[in-house]
């Protein structure tokens, strides 16, 4: 079965490569990628969660050049694999009506699952490393359709850079251990070992966009295609949490670097890194015009808390972080949707040049509300209940950095969030012309909304769902029934907060909303039943530089980024480069010398 | 009744016969390579079988016959150059002349790979020397000319060192024979040995393009047509980069190999920097061979220690031949302008930087598993550094060739896409017959 | 040992070495190449040299016979000397034609 | 049990609402003496609001725009069911200070929402002030909340409370500090000069309720006397012990601490009064340093004391 899984999704990859039409791709796309769901699904039963059986096996050995790659389930890769896969044939189904034309979307895009299914099975760190790299290329023929060179060039190198600090992590450990296969490694707190942990960390970590390694992420969010960059954001980066998870938790990384360090210094380190990707990316969101490259901030802020639950480590942070992971995959995939759905009717990303989206398109206005709420983490979804969680754990190890940063940013949040609402689909209404997007588009947001409404009310479905992962990984869970978490010092109660929440609002909607009365043109708000063209065209949205005041201040200290360092650093590195092309003066008689001095330094290294 | 003396001399003797056979000279050419493709997979079948040959030509035994020795590499070597060949010369469009340089060129090539005599070698090295300084003048606009003659008074300065390093063997060992002069190195008084060693290796260095022996590299790669600058990284370069490696394993000791490292990562980084920069297309490919070529250095420089290092060399060397060939054959005008050209491109590049399905990525995983055996950390590093760099480089390489630009010419990219399909196929061909049996089996 | 002969060889590849080094004129550089050449050639022959020693021809005396191999090696590596210079010598011509001198104009480099 | 307690609810979120609206009149009345005038009746907030409330609105501006009045009553009533009121415990064992913290964020994007729908420039720049004033006073405001739940080793304001009973918080060094951070934090969640930049009336036409009449701005009367409790009350229990005097659970402590609880609550409004009737106005990126700067500083400084005394 689980060949077949592969077999299915690659024939299905190299079938529509060679569709034109993007129609018929979506379709194959959508069946071919059920597929590793399917799997998914039925692997629950063994992780605790009742659920229907086809018997997918859960582990395979291949056997590649002389060399066997183990593939298995586990329970963390499980709960990884729920997320990712579950984010698939929603996108499909969107994709069916964005994509006219199969561009290299499909195949590709299947090729990706393949990657991903493949490194959340890898059982050993060849396999990993095949499947994290075919990953990273598949992947990176996504962002090259999109044909922007920022985009290319930093998702190339930074893929590059991930792709070899992983593979010299996995040398070191293989250096030391002598050993790929996960089961049989036993890691000793030395010096090499620690390098290796690091390095793979910082590997996985630029997947995940976290803070100085996610210079790639702007140029790549704000360019691909729209249905790519919902599975990059939301899926494509858990991969790379899965493996930071799996390095520091599983492997056991995190027991190894405090043995070493004798403290928790270097977790901590990674809970800081996280904090300030949270704070920063949240500032340079709500500063963004780009709706696109503010939802890729957003991104970057979002993942920081992950990154923050994983450096606590404690079973609240991590439940925390889990949890937040996969909010993250639905509300951003919905978010990136219904930004492709808006372009796609109107075919502008810039805040200020949109407005007024909503009234025509209400039902993906209402998907995008919905997953904004949670990335504000309203505690009317599931957002809150994984930020509750992550600030707990923070303040009850007494972080007293970290705390108040996360929430600060937990606060900026609502910044940016006003920032997609008002500027793009409330204000002034400057699009009379579009229709509603195409019913797939709709169907696949909603596909997508679904689970953060079911783990708004019963977060505990969730806590179950990461149970068997975060005992495996030795982590431990909270207590918790349906709709009640518990820590040590306090609880919070959906339920309660639901309830509390129908009660006041439903009287308060029968009072105002179900009125008949007139519905007032919007343009006679501001402008006092004047006609339209008494003032010329004069925008009314003010959406343009929204954020002045504050940006003004922010910004000299945000200038110096990373993204700006590495800018410096390819300048400085091409600088060098036309310096040492120099060497090559284009006269033989040159080369001739540096032959024969070439020959006198080895003759000298090799007789004295 | 396969013998490694018929790929040497078929295409040998089919290029003497050039003159005669004007007309049909380029399916005659083609034909002939075929045949030699299709004798390189035999041998190649026959020495994975069998286990390595060794030949005598002209009925002397050694030291003093002409010898011939093919093991599992060499036969791999010399299939890959033969298949490229192949594929590349579909691509040629002029008169029998180049032709028979072409033959020529291909048969020193293969010469390299399977010879077992140094004196052979050398010769070997001259034709495929000499008949690529043609071809790469075949252009004959000025810069064609020009990185010619920059060519040939570097090959040829080159190829004298390797004369007087031989002449220095054959002093002290009177013998020829490169298992023979192996069993007895030992035995040379050891300045003598090392002169000889730096002399071949400064010698064969200039072919092989490793660093800074390697100045000829961007200016005839520049000059010469897209398919002669493809020849050079999958013909000569190859042959000496092996006849290198042979080199190596003669002179079996820690300081030669050492050396090598020392030399591989200089030229690694000096062709991976050059390149970085580098707005001419075909010198920024040639930049970037120098460095892969390092690398090749590299992984051969593990050969006495890890049994990782062979595989990770022919997996590099695959990768490189078969993806730069292909990405210089649809090199030489603006953007890819097609569909065939733009994968092409794509796949090349991933190929080189080591991505799968590829054989780079077999390649890169083989020389840091080599690397770790050895825990040689600060080449790790310097491969790090140097992965990164190239994999900048290539993208603003695919950015800069996205542009409408000219239609593709499919005479190109068609051998161009066969030769990069071999990478992948290299790559993917055991995963794919496995998951087959697995669907069969389930 | 055979001074004499050593002191020539190096000599010659000296001179070889540094006309291909320090001259600019492409004519002057092949023709230091071929003096280079002849260099070497003369070392593989003082290589095989027996003083005394006759020509390898089998007449019985074995023991004077003057190294065969190297004379032979010299005779291939004289044809393929012979080989190169007459491509280089029409490399000059094109390049003459093509530019009107034998030094390099500096278009291509780095 | 399930109704008492319902029952309880009802009747204290009546309570809080009712001396929200008298607060309202009492403020107003203290400005116009600050200012030397007679000013209106302290009832006159009731009188606004029935006034309002039974007129009628024929106009629509479509639903979103009333989700504003939504989330923001939701917001303020939640926020009041899950802080102790005079010790009384209502819903807050089943949430903590970070589900307080965020569920007075809700008004503000109900705001946004409504402000978006009503297209009114003016409400957009209100609630964008709103947004930013938000921003900025909650980082010394969380800093110390922060402080408080290491001291106290727990996120649950009815626990912080409750560890009051033998010395109210404010009483140890480093919290009057903290007290003083908050406080002018408050002054910014209450709107009041020198931080009633949002609303602005002068400036933007009060901002997010630019477009609000009739029912809606009746309504938004009562969410305003509704953060007035709220905030006031947060204040009262993290730093003063949440006015809670008895703890034997006898009617009259109930009375006692409610008595309390009002005083404080009221002292706590009348100091913000007094503030804001001697500033003038910020700007809003005068108030965004000043926040950031000098208050975020003096609260660093007294988490870090308060760090430094649990650890050691």
């Amino acid at each position: 079965m689980l060949e077949l899984i592969f077999a299915v999704l690659l024939i299905a990859a190299f079938a529509t490569l060679f569709i034109k039409s993007g129609r018929i791709a979506a379709i194959i796309s959508l069946i071919a990628s059920a597929m590793p769901l399917i799997a998914v699904m039925d692997w629950a039963n063994d992780f605790g969660i009742k659920a229907f059986s086809f018997g997918v096996e859960n582990s395979m050995d291949f056997s590649i050049a002389g060399i066997t790659m183990h593939l298995s389930i586990t329970s963390f890769a499980w709960f990884f694999a729920v997320m990712v896969f579950s984010l698939l044939p929603p996108i499909f189904l969107f994709s069916y009506s964005f994509f006219e034309k199969n561009n290299g979307f499909f195949p590709f895009m299947l090729f990706l699952i393949t990657a991903v299914f493949g490194i959340l099975l890898a059982s050993d760190f060849l396999t990993l490393f095949f499947f994290w790299e075919l990953m990273a290329a598949s992947s990176f023929i996504l962002v090259y359709i999109s044909r922007d060179k920022k985009a290319i060039m930093s998702y190339l190198a930074f893929s590059v850079l991930s792709a070899v600090l992983i593979l010299v992590g996995i040398a070191l450990l293989y250096s030391q251990s002598g050993t790929l296969i996960f089961s049989d490694i036993v890691l000793n707190a030395d010096k090499v070992t620690v390098s290796a942990i690091i390095l793979m960390v910082a590997g996985f970590a630029v997947k995940s966009a976290l803070m100085p390694l996610h210079a790639w992420a702007p140029f790549v969010y704000s360019k691909a295609d729209e249905p790519f960059v919902a599975f990059l954001s939301g899926g494509l980066s858990k991969v790379g949490y899965y493996g930071m998870f799996f390095m520091l938790f599983a492997l056991p990384g995190a027991k190894i670097l405090h043995q070493y360090f004798n403290s928790g210094v270097a977790t901590y380190l990674l809970a800081v890194i996280g904090a300030i990707s949270a704070f920063i990316g949240t500032l340079l969101a709500f500063m963004e015009d780009d709706l696109r490259k503010l939802l890729a901030y957003s991104s970057i802020a979002q993942l920081g808390y992950i990154a923050v639950g994983f450096g606590i480590g404690s079973s609240l942070a991590m439940a925390g972080a889990l949890f937040q992971a996969f909010n993250h995959a639905f509300f951003k995939s919905v978010l990136f949707l219904a930004a492709g759905a808006v372009a796609y009717r109107t075919g502008k990303w810039k805040i200020s040049e949109l407005g007024g989206v909503g009234y025509k398109m209400p039902f993906t206005f209402m998907a995008a509300l919905f997953a904004i709420f949670a990335l504000a983490a309203i505690p009317i979804t599931s957002g809150f209940a994984a930020k509750w969680l992550l600030y707990e754990a923070a303040v009850s190890n007494k972080y007293i950095f970290i705390t108040p940063i996360m929430l600060i940013a937990g606060v900026g949040a609502f910044l940016y969030s006003f920032r997609i609402l008002y500027g793009v689909f409330l204000g002034e209404n400057r699009h009379d012309d579009i229709k509603e997007a195409p019913l797939p588009m709709i169907a696949g947001m909603f596909l997508l909304v679904l689970p953060l409404i079911i783990f708004l009310i019963f977060p505990g479905y969730m806590l179950d769902m990461m149970h068997s992962a975060l005992v495996d990984a030795g982590i431990g869970t909270i207590s918790h029934t349906n709709y009640v978490i518990r820590t040590g010092t306090a609880s919070y109660n959906t339920l309660a907060v639901v309830i509390g929440m129908m009660v006041v609002m439903i009287p308060a909607f029968l009072i105002y909303v179900l009125r008949k009365q007139k519905k007032v043109d919007f343009k006679d708000n501001f402008l006092a039943g004047e006609p339209y063209e008494f003032y010329g065209y004069i925008s009314m949205h003010a959406a343009n530089n929204f954020y002045k005041p504050i940006e003004d201040v922010i910004m000299p200290y945000l200038r110096k980024g990373a993204i700006s360092f590495y800018t410096a650093l390819y300048n400085a590195m091409g600088r060098v480069s036309d310096a040492s092309r120099k060497i090559y003066t284009g006269l033989s008689q040159d080369y001739t010398i540096y032959i024969i001095i070439f020959f006198f330094i080895i003759v000298g290294w090799l007789i004295w | 009744m396969v013998t490694p003396v018929l790929m040497i001399a078929i295409p040998l003797l089919a290029a003497f016969l050039m003159p005669l056979i004007k007309k049909a000279h380029r399916y005659f050419t083609f034909s002939i390579l075929l045949l030699n493709a299709i004798l390189s997979v035999l041998l190649f079948a026959k020495v994975y079988n069998d286990g390595a040959i060794y030949e005598t030509i002209a009925g002397f035994s050694p030291p003093v016959g002409i010898y011939l020795a093919v093991d599992n590499l060499s036969a791999l070597l010399a299939l890959i150059i033969n298949l490229f060949a192949t594929i590349n010369f579909v691509t040629s469009k002029k008169d029998f002349k180049f032709s028979m340089l072409y033959l020529l060129g291909v048969t020193g090539a293969t010469g390299i790979v399977l010879t077992g005599d140094i004196f052979n070698m050398f010769v070997f090295f001259e034709i495929t020397a000499v008949a690529s300084y043609a071809l790469v003048a075949s252009k004959k606009d000025e810069k064609a000319v020009e990185g010619s003659i920059k060519y040939m008074i570097l090959g040829s300065v080159g190829s004298s060192f390797m004369l007087i390093g031989i002449a220095i063997i054959y002093s002290q060992l009177k013998s020829l024979n490169l298992y023979d002069i192996a069993a007895r190195i030992s035995s040379m008084d050891p300045k003598m040995m090392w002169l000889s060693f730096s002399f071949l290796l400064t010698g064969i260095g200039v072919e092989a393009e490793l660093f800074p022996l390697n100045g000829w590299v961007p200016d005839a790669y520049e000059g010469a047509s897209s398919n002669i600058a493809s020849f050079l990284s999958f013909g000569p370069s190859k042959a000496s980069i092996y006849a290198i490696a042979r080199l190596l394993i003669i002179f079996s000791m820690s300081r030669t190999y050492e050396l090598a490292l020392y030399v591989g990562i200089a030229t690694l980084l000096i062709g991976e920097v050059a390149a970085f920069m580098q707005k001419n297309e075909k010198r920024m490919l040639a930049y970037s061979s120098i460095g892969q070529m390092g690398l090749i250095l590299i992984a051969f420089s593990l050969i006495k220690d890890t049994s990782y290092a062979i595989p990770a060399a022919f997996f590099i060397i695959v990768s490189h031949a078969s993806a730069k060939s292909s990405l210089f054959l649809i090199s030489g005008k603006k953007g890819f302008g097609g569909i065939t050209s733009k994968y092409v491109g794509l796949a090349g590049v991933l190929s080189l930087i080591g991505m799968p399905p590829m054989a780079g990525f077999w390649g890169k995983w083989y020389l840091l598993m080599g690397i770790a055996d050895e825990k040689m950390w600060a080449v790790a590093a310097v491969i790090i550094f140097s992965a990164v760099i190239e994999a900048i480089y290539f993208a603003r390489y695919l950015h800069k060739n996205l542009g409408e630009g000219e239609s593709e010419d499919l005479g190109y990219s068609i051998p161009a896409a066969v030769m990069v399909s071999v990478s992948i196929v290299m790559g993917i061909l055991p995963l794919i017959y496995n998951m087959a049996g697995g669907v069969l089996n389930a | 040992m055979m001074w004499p002969e050593y002191i020539t060889v190096a000599a010659l590849i000296s001179i070889g070495l540094y006309g291909v080094m320090a001259k600019k004129n492409l004519m002057k550089i092949f023709i230091a190449l071929s003096l280079m050449e002849t260099g070497v050639n003369l070392l593989l022959i003082t290589i095989g040299y027996i003083p005394g020693g006759t020509a390898p021809i089998e007449n019985g005396n074995f023991a004077k016979y003057v190294d065969p191999l190297p004379q032979a090696l010299v005779l291939t590596a004289i044809v393929i000397g012979l080989s190169v210079t007459a491509l280089a010598l029409t490399l000059l011509i094109w390049y003459h034609s093509k530019t009107g001198t034998l030094e390099y104009r500096r278009g291509m480099r780095w | 049990m399930v109704v008492e307690k319902i029952a309880v609810i009802a009747l204290y979120t009546t309570i809080a609402m009712f001396v929200g609206i008298l607060f309202m009149g009492v403020g107003r009345k203290i400005v116009a003496r600050v200012h030397n005038r007679v000013g209106p009746p302290v009832y006159q907030g009731f009188i606004d609001i029935a006034k309002l409330l039974t007129k009628k609105t024929n106009i629509s501006h479509g639903w979103i725009y009333d989700l504003a009045l939504l989330f923001s009553m939701t917001g303020i009533m939640l926020t009041i069911l899950f802080l102790p009121i005079g010790g009384v415990k209502l819903l807050s064992m089943e949430g903590d200070a970070f589900l307080v913290l965020y569920l007075l964020a809700i008004p503000a994007l109900g705001f946004a929402l409504g402000a978006g729908a009503s297209g009114n420039p003016n409400a957009a720049i209100g609630v964008m002030r709103a947004l930013v004033m938000m921003l900025s006073y909650e980082l010394p405001f969380v800093i110390t909340l922060i402080a408080l739940m290491i001291y106290y080793d727990t996120s649950s304001i009815a626990q912080i409370v409750e560890m009051q009973h033998a010395k109210w918080a404010i009483m140890i060094p480093p919290f009057v500090l903290a007290a003083a951070v908050a406080d002018m934090a408050l002054q910014g969640m209450l709107m009041e000069a020198p931080f009633d930049i949002p609303t602005a009336p002068h400036e933007i036409a009060s901002g997010p309720m630019a477009e609000f009449g009739g029912k809606h701005l009746g309504a938004l009367m009562i969410y305003k006397a509704g953060t007035i409790v709220a905030y006031t009350t947060l204040f009262v229990d993290l730093f003063l012990g949440g006015g809670v005097v008895m703890h034997d659970g006898s009617v009259l402590a109930y009375l006692a601490n409610f008595a309390v609880w009002f005083i404080l609550i009221f002292l706590v409004f009348t100091l913000s009064l007094l503030i804001n009737t001697s500033f003038p106005r910020f700007r809003i990126e005068q108030a965004f340093k000043f926040y950031w700067k000098y208050e975020a500083l003096l609260a660093f400084i007294s988490l870090i004391w308060v760090y430094l005394m649990v650890i050691s």
